[in-house]
């Protein structure tokens, strides 16, 4: 984890039991008062377990500047994803299956660990290809259409139009 | 069951139907049990969404839950298996 | 010629049950017994319960639950005296619970899932009246939670002395509820708290303190059984290998 | 209004149902795990996260659920197909290839020697 | 009970056979583990056709990852046959 930038002890807990809260909620979809007050003992206890490890920079994430950007990712991401599929589609409904699949490997600017579980994850769901392995800041890609080897090449390719949104996220 | 559906529900699930077919087809066939783990994987996910479907045409909103175990939970099952394969459990 | 033997033998048996079965009107009101009748009708009437199988697990049959946590507690017990010695092997032998590292991506996956995951099992069991699930559910989705840090970190260990402490509470819990039935009514188990409205949280008397106790204890029972057992395959290894270098 | 978010929710679960097929048709179809993980995972979670949508739209009250078990598939699935990747690879299955383009092979080499010296040293101290 | 859930059930049926005979029949230990993880969606599905929530949620529940470890963690001690 980064210890740059690293919320404080009561910050990160009131950060993880405000989410596990809202998480509740969602469970319940109710707004009765014994369903809200069981919500805050159970997400308090479990924030007290796990706030250590779940959120490494608290409210900090919550900007107005980021939410703008994660919505402009998960939309972007969206429109990938649709792509992607129809490119599987493609492939999976021609005859001959027009493939040539190899693992190629890049570097990410990316820092932040969840950024880069993000990053793999967004790589695994959208057009082509799929993270084998992430080594610190490498990625093993399986492409199932290589079309060039070189690394910057292939970061170019597939990861630059996730990684401007990130880097503007979580930096 | 006074069960109404209308024709895009039977469509709807005759084609999830032939998908859960499909996977259980490379599961019966897939050479390596890597293969047959990802049938595996792709039958829990379409059966999560089978679940919800049937869910809204027995109209009972408390049937989710299950959906939503299926979707919390199938991964785990899968990495089980993942890290015994790298050595690892 | 045995296998075509059997094979017959088989489909024979699946005619013959199928007959029988077919001959069943399963789902209509002929086959409901008295006592099936009794329990749809007095569950929501008496209890104000939503979801009626809990409160004949919970409440009509208790006991029987009582004994049900009981016998799970002796197979973690058993279980946990025959793998002993094994596990302080482990732990004077390896420091590291298995050579190969899970990947970053589950790793961070692990941190961010597993409260969630814990979160739903709470939702499960403290819903149990309300919705389906209950107590050995939710400690099930709890422990399945534990399994997959286990899985993913292998330094990652849970304390048993923790375990056992929760496991014991729960325990008592349940058995101290009973007791208060008791000494309030006339029986063990019986409700003494109000039923509430139907379809609240706070509804079923004693259901829900039932279920919540029942889930804490089964998700530590099972935590610690793969803690242990997770322990164990690691050892075997371990201890091979060292003998071989050994000897 | 109403009209609308029916429409919408019907065209939504035809969307993911002919995914989800999609994603079996490319898991049968496909030659070798990697290329059927990727129709697998892609087709599968989007036929999923679609159809579940679909559902939330044709019953409003549902909505949150839904939005809920949508978000944590798309969260745990791709986790878990990639786990399946490296455990594969890991376990010696070879991707099927017609140039032979393997990054990662080079990778796990040169950690396994190093792994290997390391062991060595290890065992030397120990003597 | 409609006409397409029957066809559901009786194709859920010939899946639940198959996946027991694989289960049986399998010299790998880890397809047949995978072959009972099958099953319990099968029958998990099953129950949930039948209107039984909490007996398809326990299925759910308990065949999704616990069995599998535990037969795992059973095939890692003892021995596997690979074909």
């Amino acid at each position: 984890m980064q210890t740059k930038s690293l919320a404080s002890k009561p910050v990160r807990f009131l950060y993880s039991w405000f989410l596990f809260f809202i998480v509740w909620l969602a469970f319940t979809t109710s707004f009765q008062l014994p369903e809200v007050l069981t919500g805050l003992a159970v997400s308090l206890i479990l924030a007290a377990i796990s706030y250590e490890t779940f959120t490494g920079w608290g409210f900090k994430g919550i900007k107005l500047r980021n939410m703008w950007w994660s919505m402009v990712y998960i939309l972007n991401f969206i429109w990938l994803m649709v792509k992607a599929n129809l490119n599987v589609a493609r492939i999976v409904l021609t005859p001959s299956l027009p493939i040539n699949p190899g693992i190629v490997e890049f570097e990410t600017k990316l820092t932040n660990v969840y950024a880069k579980m993000v990053l793999a994850n967004s790589i695994t769901l959208t057009p082509g290809t799929f993270t084998v392995d992430v080594v610190d800041n490498k990625f093993y890609i399986h492409w199932l259409d290589v079309t060039v080897t070189d690394p910057h090449e292939v970061y170019k390719e597939i990861a630059e139009p996730f990684e401007r949104i990130l880097l503007k996220i979580f930096n | 069951m006074g069960l109404s559906l209308n024709i895009i529900d039977i469509i709807v699930l005759a084609i999830i139907s032939v998908a859960l077919i499909l996977d259980f087809y490379r599961f019966v066939r897939g050479p390596l049990a890597s293969d047959r783990v990802m049938a595996a994987d792709t039958m829990t996910v379409t059966t999560a969404s089978l679940l919800v479907f049937l869910g809204y045409l027995f109209d009972r909103y408390i049937y989710l839950d299950i959906a939503l175990i299926y979707a919390v939970l199938g991964f785990i099952g899968v990495i089980v298996i993942a890290r015994y394969l790298e050595g690892g459990v | 010629m045995k296998k075509l033997i059997s094979i017959v033998f088989l489909l024979y048996v699946a005619y013959q049950l199928f007959v029988v079965f077919y001959a069943v009107p399963f789902g209509t009101d002929e086959v409901r017994s008295k006592v099936g009748r009794f329990y749809l009708e007095h569950s929501p009437k008496d209890l104000h319960v939503a979801n009626t199988v809990t409160s004949i697990v919970v409440n009509f049959r208790g006991f029987d639950t009582l004994g049900e946590v009981t016998v799970l507690f002796l197979a973690s017990t058993a279980l946990g005296s025959i793998l002993f010695r094994r596990r302080e092997v482990h732990t004077r032998l390896s420091h590291l619970r298995t050579s190969v590292e899970a990947s970053s991506i589950v790793r961070v996956a692990g941190r961010i899932l597993f409260p969630l995951i814990v979160l739903l099992g709470a939702y499960v069991f403290i819903h149990g009246h309300l919705t389906p699930g209950g107590g050995f559910q939710g400690g099930v989705i709890i422990a399945t939670g534990f399994l997959f840090l286990l899985l993913a970190y292998r330094q990652f260990t849970v304390e048993h002395r923790t375990i056992m402490w929760i496991e014991s509470l729960a325990g008592i819990t349940f058995a101290g509820i009973g007791l208060v039935g008791i000494f309030v009514g006339k029986t063990f188990l019986e409700n003494f708290l109000g039923v509430g409205r139907l379809n609240d949280l706070i509804s079923g008397g004693i259901i829900p303190l039932i279920y919540i106790a029942v889930g804490f204890k089964v998700a530590a029972e099972l935590t610690g059984i793969l803690d242990t057992i997770l322990s164990i395959s690691i050892t075997v290894d371990e201890t091979e290998n060292q003998t071989e270098k050994n000897g | 209004m109403e009209q609308v978010l029916t429409y919408l929710g019907y065209i939504l679960i035809v969307i993911g149902a002919i995914f989800l097929f999609l994603g079996g048709l490319g898991i049968v179809r496909l030659p070798d795990i990697y290329s059927r993980l990727q129709a697998g995972t892609k087709a599968s979670t989007l036929g999923a996260m679609s159809l579940i949508l679909g559902v939330g739209f044709l019953n409003p009250a549902w909505l949150v659920k839904s939005l809920v078990i949508v978000i944590f598939i798309a969260l745990s699935n791709p986790i878990s197909s990639h786990a399946l990747a490296r455990g594969s690879y890991r376990h010696n299955i070879k991707p099927w290839s017609k140039e032979d383009i393997d990054a990662y092979r080079q990778y796990l080499k040169e950690e396994g020697q190093k792994e290997r010296e390391e062991e060595a040293k290890q065992t030397e101290n120990k003597d | 009970m409609s006409t397409i859930i029957t066809i559901l059930v009786v194709i859920g049926a010939l899946v639940l056979v198959a996946a027991a005979v694989f289960a049986v029949h399998k010299r790998d230990l880890v397809v047949a583990t995978v072959a009972t993880s099958v099953i319990s969606l099968v029958l998990s599905l099953f129950y949930f056709l039948l209107q039984a929530p909490d007996v398809a949620l326990t299925e759910a529940a308990i065949g999704v990852a616990l069995t599998t470890i535990i037969f795992i963690v059973t095939i890692k001690n003892t021995k596997r046959f690979e074909d």
